[in-house]
């Protein structure tokens, strides 16, 4: 299960000697070991890992091991028991990592393309966020927040960003509390959500933009039968963490892989093939703050 | 025990040859002959018994009346009907007829005494009826009736397999009573019964066949017994016909010849009343 | 021999070490720590969606089971020797086992919509694949003698299993019957899925939040309801057997 | 029939209607909490979706050179199946006869045992395997640990089960010729009780070999996360032709199962 | 059929009262009483007969000196050694002594006939050899000259369940020969067996009484059998002891207790030679 070809003509084969700086329980990976969880508001989920193997292995000199999780819970337990070097992790369970189970540290935001709330369609402007909306059927009395008082509301798992904690939160804010004044069903899947809309079972749901993408197969005519009455502040991308003890040499060559690999024509067609990440850029703790405060803000303290 | 039982002659037509036996073979899938080329005919009312040693083909052979073995040649015809080209529903009547009393009795142990007994009489009645456990009182008192034919009355509602041996033994005498059939196939009966109901399960048998007319074959091992209830006594060996007679023809020679060997006068078990 | 080759392979194909296993206990040890102590205050919010759970999983269970049982009749070779129809059904009854409960989920919920109802029919089809291929195997397994004793008497063959196989297999039955709504009421995941809620729903959140303590809770909540179902199949097979 | 002391006894009819209304009850409960909603909107056009998908099977996903395909896809999940059966079948056997009733006296014994695999079956799947990532990290070695666990946990109770129903006879034979527990065990129950342990291992291989989720959780590849995903993605054509290959690779199994069975039992 | 088989009384110390039954009784849990207070001694190369009608407790009787069936009160005693409360190593080796056939025959049926004898002798050896099937030549040659004993050889490697019930009441009659015990408990050994086998195994266990001085109990419905073969016939009737004496005390009037009414001279079973 490992790339093959290692060319080792990368200057960093003696890893180890080098991190001067680094603390003596520094991690230097000789293997990397890499988990991802597709983000839930991709559009094209593949579970693959091969090609990403052979992209960071030629980049980095050194076997990768890339394995797919649909649950970010096991990558974080696996990454705070060291078995997993490198992880892809959504938003909400990147701070849990960081912040509750320190197991993990920040490296890169991964880009995608911005969505028009318009169309529901992709824009060419790469971006490091993305949002959730509430929609509403197209004939629905319920125009704004404060209409959804009394209504019945589906979320997504309250560990969600962009089926609960961003949306009930700023719902909060809107003076409706997600817990009293609204009849909470949690759904689970974006795309049984939108169903259940559909079907009448709930007034409104919560969901990434634009899962309705996602049921497009099977009604066609979703965009006109439905309509957004809330969008979402801006939801950072998904991560791609490293565990904490990570030698600091190592981190940046991990980060600068990740990004050359998206620069790369063939490389960047791969990731967006499979990942929908269209570039990564340097990520910054301070980006996820909102989603502290939002988190805090549903009564989802951090420890 | 004064109770009779009545045997209602289903149908009425008369069975003059009940039972025949034509170049009947079965070899078992594992190659052991049971039976090698039987040829016999049965006449209503006889009272057959089969002697031989163990293993010489007593079971296989009464098994293959009532099909319960296929056969693998020849062919036998049961009151003018061929059960080995039979249909299913055809092959069933003629087996509600058919009494047979197991060598290891077969009670479904989880069940009462009763049921195991009213299962005789299911032929009787429509599927619905008797799944639903609806018995005309008439069956029910049948089977108690059996059951204390055989004086195991009071273990009515007792699980099979509360009795002991013995007991099990007549509980499968029983449901073979209840089910008033035209031919009695019992496979060692009195196997494990003590001398008292071994006599009275004899006699009954012997009652049965001579006041109903019930043609009956029983597989014994007592050459006494043998020769006082029967009125035909066949020998099987290595799954052929070895003797066939009357009791009196059934000399101490006959025997030697049915169990392979001379036999001393003292190895005859009960010979000497 | 052929199955100890077999078996290198998959050890070596799968990277299994023992010595992987044992270097790693400690790590397992540190994550069943933290389920202690269990936090009690969750107690009364688990409490509503584990009646809820049970609730789904007495209709599921039991319609599934009432369906498995002609099917598993028609099934075994013992009763049904024709294998014009117990083929066929075995291939039916492949199908129904081998669809994931994640694919009946998406269609109950197209169909019947989100709740309870969507739930029950998950995990009654769940249940009439487990139960209907157990007992048609026990079937076949019975003692032959009351099978042939009936045949003698000239049963019909629905006498004939009244008779002769419920008696006999009906202790498996309750015992597979029992065993399947363990089954359901402790993963019942599934029901989280439909949005019938339940306690799979609650397990998933504290597990996404990291709240161990509050997972073992609703272990502990769901082992008492597992041992009870256990009690009460223990009482009734000793009844039956 | 008018004896009374040969209709059933009173006692036991009481408390046969004492449970029947307690049933019931629980019953009428169960079912207040099914709301039929009927037929849904979606119902139709889902449907016709999802049939559509089965019906043209995404082939280009059986064989994909770079790996990653159905075919090696069903490989994996055989291989942990194969492993994660077997380990089980074995490790679960002392366990099955510490639980079974009918082999002690002591029934405190035989209920510590019970209590010990209830305790095992109770942990869900995913805590499971959380567990064995932390400890082996993800892959197929912690994917065949977690089947392991629950098929320890189902397998024992099966076993003991069977074991509580076997024929007593044998072993009244064997206790009389002074053997021992395990003598027991070896001369009058296991030749009674294989044809069942067998049927019941390959019943659990056949689970495992669908249990995709929890391969899928474990990352230990296996068909179980494309699958996991096509179905997130509602990618039914891809659902399809994986469910295809998941029908073969059972009834395969069952067929070669059923051969086995014939020339054990 | 000249082999003799040789019993090593083991150990060596003299058991004089061989069986000692003191106040016991048993009531099964269904109300059932078995066994009604019996106090009996048996000694050291006693032949014993025991008689009763079916459900007397013949069985029970056996299988409480064994405790394979636990007693409700009383205590037993074999061979000096309270059966009903030693550990359980101790209670093995007296098992292990105690050889037992089977009214059920209790055959693994799923196991070839030669396993069925070995799982006799696995009180002799370690439990890990056993379990391996490493038994000793001698052990396996043991074996085969029982089942040469009850003429059954050729089907050493057969399954139990391809045999005749008569054949496999004679594996069971192997599997206690090749156990070698000091004292054999036979619960009705020929009852489905031809009248040949009956005077061989019969014969065989006689032999092995005289020869050996083995002590033998055997559960007996065929009284002319009890009176030829016992030094002492013991006559059961409902759990109780009714008669114990010689054979020749063994009258009809004695049986006519036993059975618990007048015995017709015709009724008993052969009781004329
Ligand atoms: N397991 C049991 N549970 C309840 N009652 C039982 C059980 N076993 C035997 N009995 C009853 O105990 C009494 C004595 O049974 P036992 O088996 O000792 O009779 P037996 O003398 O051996 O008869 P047989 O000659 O028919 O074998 C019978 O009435 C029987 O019904
Ligand atoms: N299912 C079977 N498979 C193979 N061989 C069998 C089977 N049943 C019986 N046999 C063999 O067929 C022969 C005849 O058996 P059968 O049961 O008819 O004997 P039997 O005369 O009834 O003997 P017994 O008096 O001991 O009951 C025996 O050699 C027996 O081993
Ligand atoms: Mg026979
Ligand atoms: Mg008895």
């Amino acid at each position: 299960a490992c790339s093959s070809n290692v060319s080792n003509n990368n200057s960093a084969s003696t890893p180890g000697t080098d991190g001067t700086k680094s603390e003596s329980t520094a991690y230097v990976p000789t293997e990397l070991k890499v988990q991802f969880v597709p983000s839930q508001n991709a559009d094209t989920l593949e579970a693959k890992a091969k090609p990403l193997e052979k992209l960071l292995g030629d980049k980095l000199g050194i076997p990768v091991k890339v394995t797919v999780s649909p649950d970010y819970n096991t990558i974080v337990e696996a990454m705070s028991s060291k078995q997993v070097d490198v992880g892809f992790l959504p938003p909400n369970a990147y701070v849990l990592a960081h912040d509750n189970r320190k197991a993990a540290d920040l490296l890169l935001q991964a880009q995608r393309y911005g969505i028009d709330d318009a169309t529901g369609k992709d824009t060419t402007e790469k971006v490091n966020f993305y949002k959730s909306m509430i929609v509403v059927k197209k004939d629905s009395p319920i125009k704004s927040l404060a209409d959804l008082k009394g209504k019945k509301i589906g979320w997504q798992n309250v560990t969600s960003s962009a089926g609960y904690v961003y949306p009930a939160a700023e719902l909060k804010k809107a003076g409706v509390d997600p817990d009293t004044d609204v009849q909470g069903v949690t759904i689970k899947g974006h795309d049984a959500a939108i169903l259940a809309l559909l079907n009448g079972q709930v007034d409104a749901v919560a969901v990434f933009q634009d899962a309705r993408n996602t049921v497009k197969k099977e009604i066609p005519d979703i965009f006109e039968k439905t309509r957004v009455i809330h969008y979402t502040a801006k939801i950072p991308n998904d991560t791609v963490s490293v565990r904490s003890d990570m030698d600091q040499a190592w981190r940046d060559k991990i980060s600068q892989a990740f990004i050359d690999i998206a620069k790369d024509p063939k490389g960047g067609e791969i990731i967006k093939e499979i990942y929908t990440h269209v570039g990564y850029e340097k990520g910054d703790d301070k980006n996820f703050d909102s989603v502290r405060e939002y988190a805090e803000a549903v009564g989802q303290t951090v420890k | 025990m004064a109770v009779l039982f009545s045997f209602h002659p289903i149908g009425g037509e008369s069975w003059e040859q009940m039972i025949e036996f034509r170049n009947v073979s079965k070899t078992y899938p594992n190659g052991t002959k049971g039976l090698n080329n039987i040829n016999l005919t049965i006449k209503e009312g006889e009272m057959v018994v089969i002697v031989g040693l163990s293993g010489a083909g007593k079971s296989t052979l009464l098994r293959s009346i009532n099909r319960l073995h296929d056969i693998t040649s020849g062919d036998i015809v049961v009151g003018g009907r061929s059960v080995t080209s039979t249909g299913s529903s055809e092959l069933r009547r003629i087996r509600r007829d058919i009494g047979m009393i197991f060598q290891s009795f077969n009670l479904v142990k989880r069940s009462t005494v009763l049921r195991n007994v009213l299962s005789g009489r299911v032929g009787y009645h429509s599927t619905l009826r008797t799944v639903l456990g609806l018995f005309p009182k008439e069956d029910v008192e049948l089977a108690l009736t059996a059951l204390e034919r055989v004086n195991i009355r009071e273990k009515a509602y007792s699980r099979a397999d509360e009795l002991s041996g013995g007991q099990q033994q007549r509980v499968s005498i029983a449901r073979a009573l209840a089910q008033e059939a035209k031919i009695i196939l019992a496979d060692e009966p009195v196997a494990s019964l003590d001398p008292l109901t071994t006599r009275q399960v004899m006699d009954d048998l012997q009652r049965i066949n001579r006041e109903m007319q019930i043609t009956t074959i029983v597989n014994l091992h007592f050459i006494d017994l043998a020769r006082e209830y029967a009125t035909r006594i066949i020998g099987l060996r290595a799954g052929a016909v070895v003797f066939d007679g009357t009791p009196e023809e059934a000399t101490d020679e006959a025997f030697a010849e049915i169990y392979g060997r001379a036999i001393k006068h003292d190895e005859l078990l009960g010979v000497g009343s | 021999m052929i199955f100890i080759v077999v078996l290198v392979a998959c050890s070596i194909h799968t990277d299994a070490t023992p010595y992987q296993l044992i270097v790693g206990l400690p790590e397992m040890g540190k994550l069943l720590r933290e389920m202690f102590p269990p936090d009690w205050s969750y107690l009364p919010t688990i409490w509503k969606p584990m009646l809820e759970t049970i609730q789904i999983a007495i209709v599921g269970t039991t319609l599934g089971a009432i369906l498995a049982i002609p099917v598993a009749l028609l099934c075994a070779y013992n009763v049904m020797p024709r294998k014009l129809i117990s083929l066929p059904m075995r291939t039916i009854l492949n199908l129904v086992r081998t669809i994931p409960d994640l694919l009946f989920a998406s269609i109950f919920v197209a169909v019947f919509g989100i709740g309870p109802f969507a739930g029950m029919l998950a995990l009654l089809f769940f249940s009439f694949g487990i139960i209907a291929k157990l007992t048609f195997e026990a079937i076949e397994a019975i003692d032959p003698g009351p099978l042939e004793a009936m045949t003698a008497v000239g049963a019909s063959r629905i006498q004939v299993i009244a008779f002769g196989v419920v008696p006999q297999a009906l202790p498996y039955f309750v015992s597979y019957l029992l065993y399947t709504f363990e089954v359901n009421v402790r993963a019942a995941s599934v029901l989280g899925l439909v949005g019938a809620g339940g306690i799979g729903l609650l397990l998933d959140r504290s597990l996404g939040l990291f709240r161990y303590d509050r997972a073992s809770i609703i272990i502990l909540l769901t082992l008492v309801i597992v041992l009870a179902i256990d009690y009460g199949s223990n009482l009734l097979r000793r009844k039956l057997l | 029939m008018n004896d009374p002391t040969l209709r059933r006894p009173v006692g036991s009819r009481l408390r046969l209607w004492a449970i029947a209304i307690l049933l019931i009850i629980i019953y009428i409960w169960a079912f207040r909490g099914m709301q039929f909603e009927g037929l849904q909107g979606t119902a139709k056009s889902v449907s016709v979706a999802i049939l559509d998908g089965f019906l043209h099977p995404d082939w280009s996903f059986v064989y994909i050179p770079e790996g990653e395909d159905l075919l090696r896809g069903l490989l994996d999940t055989l291989v942990i199946s194969i492993l994660g059966t077997f380990v089980s079948a074995f490790v679960c056997l002392p366990f099955a006869f510490w639980a079974s009733s009918n082999l002690t006296r002591l029934r405190p014994l035989s209920g510590s045992g019970k209590f010990v695999l209830s305790v095992i079956r109770v942990f869900p799947e995913m805590i499971v395997a959380i567990l064995f990532i932390k400890a082996v990290g993800p892959g197929s070695f912690a994917g065949v640990l977690a089947l392991g666990i629950h098929s320890i946990g189902m397998l024992a109770k099966l076993f003991s089960e069977t074991i509580e129903s076997v024929d007593h006879g044998p072993q009244e034979a064997l206790v009389a010729c002074g053997a021992n527990r395990l003598q027991v065990i070896f001369f009058a129950v296991l030749p009674q009780v294989i044809p069942q342990f067998l049927s019941y291992s390959l019943y659990r291989f056949e689970i495992n070999i669908r249990s995709a989720t929890t391969l899928g959780l474990v990352g230990a590849g296996g068909i179980g996360t494309p699958l996991l995903f096509a179905l997130q993605m509602r990618n039914w054509n891809r659902v399809g032709v994986i469910l295809l290959g998941i029908v073969v690779l059972i009834i395969l199994t069952d067929l070669i199962s059923g051969w086995l069975r014939k020339r054990i039992v």
